[in-house]
């Protein structure tokens, strides 16, 4: 039975994950450079375009439609059988549709997370024709396992309470092997370049962190204490690492930042959010402490040295992270936060522990290869780069002949 | 004629200004420039990357004068931007040949002020 | 009964639609230039300030006070006998005042769509005094015909769900009327000024979908499978006229833009409003890659060979839209997806759509007719347009003492 | 019993009033030089971090356990026993987390509108100090007199909604202390600094006047007619409060400004905060209308007059509005609104505008006393102030070692 | 060869450009300046606090042309930028000693055009 | 003394930075400008409104230097500027008279450095 209050809670935590690709877009538009602000903005908002539509047409059914297999195959094309009565297996007290629209939402923010890896220098066809196979081919069968009926990590044990394992680690897996794959940007060391513009990175982080509440707390699936208790730790694992992220600049660099605490803020809530439903209060302060610190690492220490061009870190703060939530997860979940999940090994189950590791592995290898696959079909057909000239001016102007401000009037 | 550049530091344009006008030199163009020079500037760092910041925002004053006016301008510009400070900047005195006053086309010394 | 679910939803939704206006005034304000800037700005939010007070002492009264006659009635000015009790015949489960300041922010945002037309030459005092009046005279008998007990395009059988003849044709058309009566801005051909800043283009873009989603799904006036069923179809809408947008631009000119894609995006839930709570899925995939075609050719190619400055396309998206949707209404609506609507041409019920068509062309003559007239005496009195040396140093200096950006500092 | 509505009501308003923080960060931002810019936003976002840890620590058992004393006491340290089931002494239809996050909100927006005072001058590690202290010593007590089981400002009978006295007195009347202690900016008088993005201020001010409804309504704490009245109110006395200072400016200095149609919107929320949940809409009108008048004499003739710097008008609109708004409950409120609560001078009961006016000198003298003996010691061991040099090169470089814009790319 | 820099209302960039390129002038440097002259320019107010905003907008162009390109450009200059009200602007008229095409190391009178 | 104005390519700043520091010229002023010459520009579209984008960004670089830095600094330009593309830029010289260092009111040669 539709049940109004729940319904509400999940189409507006619908809303608001929808309101996180924006955000993402102001986050990383405000990093790259004046020349490339559009080419960011237009890739998160034509992603959010082909996949609602790939979502209703297929995605859905790929992801969702009960199945054994490596899809949940064809049952629900065209949302056919999906209507406005609850569909028990997923959630028993809303419109089939209302959880339909909500995953949208996160099949819509996941492939536009790999965006940061490749900003500045896609062709904008390249990247249009990428995004729809990755959302097809790597995102819809990792939803299935994990969250369908049937899927086989899901009756593996592994827990994911908002996608740790299926949006953040398998993107931030993808934007590693993007970087690679494309290559660093042009003159990068003569002049590393600064953000043009950190108030929008920092109005992208609030509107991040405002709509996660849904992406979290949604993922209950119900006005209920466990989206109360999904809340609470989502703020609080941000909190602890924006502060985190900022002293650990603090002791580093002489100085906190507010590009780095808004780094944190992010990273936090991305390991928080496959726990976000297991674990309690306490350990989210943990959880969202050490992110940022394994986080830091990998973005100022690691990727220098390795020299590869995440260029806006993509996978330093949503695979780490990611991987972090998972096992962490395994560490911390418990029975008395959530019947229905599982004891991590702090309460007794190493058991759970090296399942989330066997999840995070699994999604890990299948990511980026096939990721790298895709890459390499693209690049033999049409080429994923523009040319040098291009990337020079910008990809404003030679992607879509616009320009983000007006200089003289 | 002579036209008068000085580069000074953002926060004494208002005083700059000022002392100007007690010498009667009204008329001023005004652009907003980075500089490099002695005085150090902050290293940025972001998510680690460091950059060293060695472009101060600076302010660029562009001054038409006549002969007469040139040694007044200067002493006043001195007196509205000397902090003692490095950083302070520097005054550039170029030759004008010509000056013209585009609404009513009057041309040389008449034309500057 | 007031129902908490129901409720929470109402409140949350009027939020949304509250948050649209700013929205509006981010679009719009982005697209003109710097030194227009804060009087695009200003517009929208005094017409949130004045038109929320109208609301509530006489407005409200005028458009949903039971009557049969031009308008609602006196009843209920000042808001008495508005109390907190369900009104049955508007939403039976949510206080009457939830309902009255959900209509309220209907009533806010529509007359702000006309800013669109007169951007950068309005003078302020003329712009405030013409959005009064037309509130009052244009949209609260309108918005009484179509919604109101009693209304009569309502006992007509015209079906609008969330506003398309009341919101967006009505102001669509009062923009082209606007752009006629006032005429081209200066200089405009020496140089078409392009956008000072697109990011706040697409910040309203964003700000607007996420929304629309309580203007639409909110109509529903409860947390229920019709909410859920508006709320998909909008999603899809904005997404297919995005998408279907920024193709059009890529055959026609090469490149696809953001600006494009934004302008398709508001399209497309524009065209949807009136059809959100009748019609399924697919039929919103068509409506939001037809309107994109539509108000496309009437932005580059109508507008530029008639030459009337319509400046930021409140006629060419709004006007054009809404009547599409309208109209669109009556060829997919279907009693399967809401009961108690209609079915429309395609489901074997052709009426509807003459139905639809009339309503469109009365509320185009009505509210064509009725923005002339007030201009004209507007005109009369205190003059529309400000002095052209205010509008070459821009409304900011000229009509606000104050200026959007330091240039110094 | 949990109730789903209000829970998700709740819940949505929590995730509202987290986001006006980054909403005021936009809205100070916007007012201070571009070199000062990112330290606005460094300080919200940081306050943000911190304060959400302080809260689940400490902060809510302090505020809010049981307790007749100065403070609440410690038996929820870390939430122990702050759990998932409703906790009737203060939401009987909700998960006690849920209130317990909800709070937490209002906490971190408190200390965070003192940023006004201190604004382009305060050393970060001060500011970081004194936010947690003052947290800890002023709003946590005196949120305990007046909201908490026990707290003897609510035995009293005082009534205060959503946080007149608490958040806006407490927090405004310290802005003056800062600003006092603190001393004015270097060079101001050659030139008072513009602010350097209105529209920044602009896009805070909507998300401000967004979020406030979950501020405001939130504090019914349920889905009912209770929170419709908090909603309705909040909006009409946000837009008469916008509308009057417009006017004013308009008398005054011949031009209205978006500027100050953005203030007086403010400084309408505040006023209404207070009595949001006890007067009726027409009240709400002169509520708002009168709150201009005071704050923008308050803001442009006093403190000029008086030459403190109170450079973002903390003060001048914070406690200025609240002082209103609290007294103002005193005079309009009436059980006919909320039968809970009590009537005021105009429906026949002097004394509680009395009590009101009491509360409102116990908050000024507790918190202007406290806050000026943290800067003391502060003062005393390692100084409040950034040292003139870096004032003049601008915090953004001096305190975090970034730059908000780029110039040259 | 000399260098010619004027300073016109941002309003008629355009009419200028067109006018120069009439005369075959078509390498021109363009930037945003702020000029203080005898156009009075608004007052600003900010809650209250009064700023005579003594600074408007201007356009600075910076164009480098062999001795008999002087007159012509002078001439499209006031042709596109002459309105009779006071802010039209100048044009101010320097020895340019030495020109230097960066791409083909080209010098003197043939690297201007 | 010299003023020597050069107009280069925005993303060859660092690499002629370089150059100027290696022949101990570090004194400069930056600015942002937009040229239009040879080099063609992207057509820029709003709307379907088309706008012949003829405006490029450039960087403007403004030197004051002793005659024997003179041609010191224009190799270093070129060499860190030149790409051989069009759009590389332009050298301009011009004769300095005077240049006053603020800070310690020096005068003429040893002023410049
Ligand atoms: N020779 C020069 N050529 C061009 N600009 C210069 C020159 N010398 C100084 N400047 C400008 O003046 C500013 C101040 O110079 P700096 O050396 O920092 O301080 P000071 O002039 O007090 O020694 C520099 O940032 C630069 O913009
Ligand atoms: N002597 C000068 N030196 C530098 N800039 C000048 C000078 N005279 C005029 N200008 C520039 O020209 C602009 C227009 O001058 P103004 O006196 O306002 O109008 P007009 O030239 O028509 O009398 C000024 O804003 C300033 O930028
Ligand atoms: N005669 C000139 N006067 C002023 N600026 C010039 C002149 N010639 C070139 N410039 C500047 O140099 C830039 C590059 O010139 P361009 O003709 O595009 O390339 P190239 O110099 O390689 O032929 C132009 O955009 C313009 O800013």
């Amino acid at each position: 039975m539709v049940n109004s209050g729940d319904t509400a809670w999940v189409l507006i935590s619908a809303g608001l994950v929808m309101l996180m690709t924006p955000g993402l877009a102001f986050f990383y538009g405000g990093m790259v450079r004046k020349k490339n602000m559009l080419s960011i903005l237009m890739q998160c908002f034509i992603i959010m375009c082909v996949l609602s539509l790939q979502w209703v047409l297929f995605g859905y059914s790929l992801s969702f439609a009960p199945g054994k297999g490596f899809w949940g195959g064809f049952a629900w094309l065209g949302l056919q059988g999906v209507g406005l009565e609850p569909y028990a297996d997923y959630a028993a007290t809303i419109p089939h549709q209302a959880f339909m629209i909500y995953q949208a939402m996160f099949a819509i923010i996941t492939p536009a997370l790999i965006i940061g890896a490749f900003a500045e220098r896609m062709k904008f066809s390249a990247f249009l024709i990428f995004t729809l196979i990755w959302a097809t081919f790597v995102y819809d069968p990792i939803c299935h396992w994990v969250w369908g009926v049937g899927g086989w990590l899901k009756n593996l044990g592994a827990l994911d309470f908002a996608g740790g394992t299926v949006v953040h680690i398998s993107a931030g897996i993808g934007a590693l092997v993007t970087a690679l794959f494309i290559g660093r940007r042009k003159n990068l060391d003569s002049n590393i370049p600064a953000p043009h513009n950190l108030p929008f990175v920092v109005l992208g982080t609030g509107l991040l962190w405002f709509g996660w509440f849904g992406f979290n707390a949604g993922s209950a699936l119900a006005a209920n204490g466990l989206a109360v208790n999904a809340f609470v730790v989502t703020n609080t694992s941000a909190a602890s690492a924006g502060l985190s992220w900022a002293l650990l600049e603090w002791f580093r660099n002489g100085k906190p930042t507010m590009f780095g605490a808004a780094s944190g803020i992010v990273a936090g809530l991305v390991a928080i959010t496959p726990a976000a439903g297991f674990v309690s209060v306490i350990p989210a302060i943990a959880i969202g402490a050490l992110v940022s610190l394994f986080c830091f690492t990998a973005v100022s220490i690691i990727k220098p040295k390795f020299g590869y061009d995440d260029s806006l870190d993509a996978f330093g703060v949503h695979c780490i992270g990611g991987i972090w939530g998972a096992l962490a997860t395994g560490l911390f979940a418990s029975k008395a936060v959530n019947p229905a999940g599982a004891d991590g090994l702090f309460f007794g189950n190493p058991k759970q522990f090296l399942v989330q590791g066997l999840a995070v592995l699994i999604t890990l290898a299948y990511a980026s290869i096939a990721t790298f696959i895709i890459y390499k079909l693209i690049d033999l057909f049409i080429g994923v780069r523009v040319p040098e000239k291009d990337e020079l001016m910008g990809l404003d102007l030679t992607q879509h002949h616009e320009r983000a401000y007006t200089v003289l009037e | 004629m002579k036209l008068i550049i000085a580069i000074i530091q953002p926060d004494k344009l208002e005083e700059v200004k000022e002392e100007l006008y007690k010498k009667e030199v009204n008329l001023i163009t005004v652009s907003e420039v980075l500089g490099h020079g002695r005085q150090k500037g902050v290293t940025e760092i972001y998510r680690g990357a460091k950059e060293s910041g060695n472009l101060l925002r600076k302010i660029r004053l562009e001054i038409a004068v006549n002969e007469n006016f040139v040694e007044p301008t200067i002493k006043a510009i001195i007196n509205g931007a000397k902090t003692g400070e490095t950083g302070d900047g520097k005054i550039f005195v170029l030759d004008l040949k010509e000056c013209i006053r585009i609404r009513t086309e009057e041309r040389g010394s008449l034309a500057i002020g």
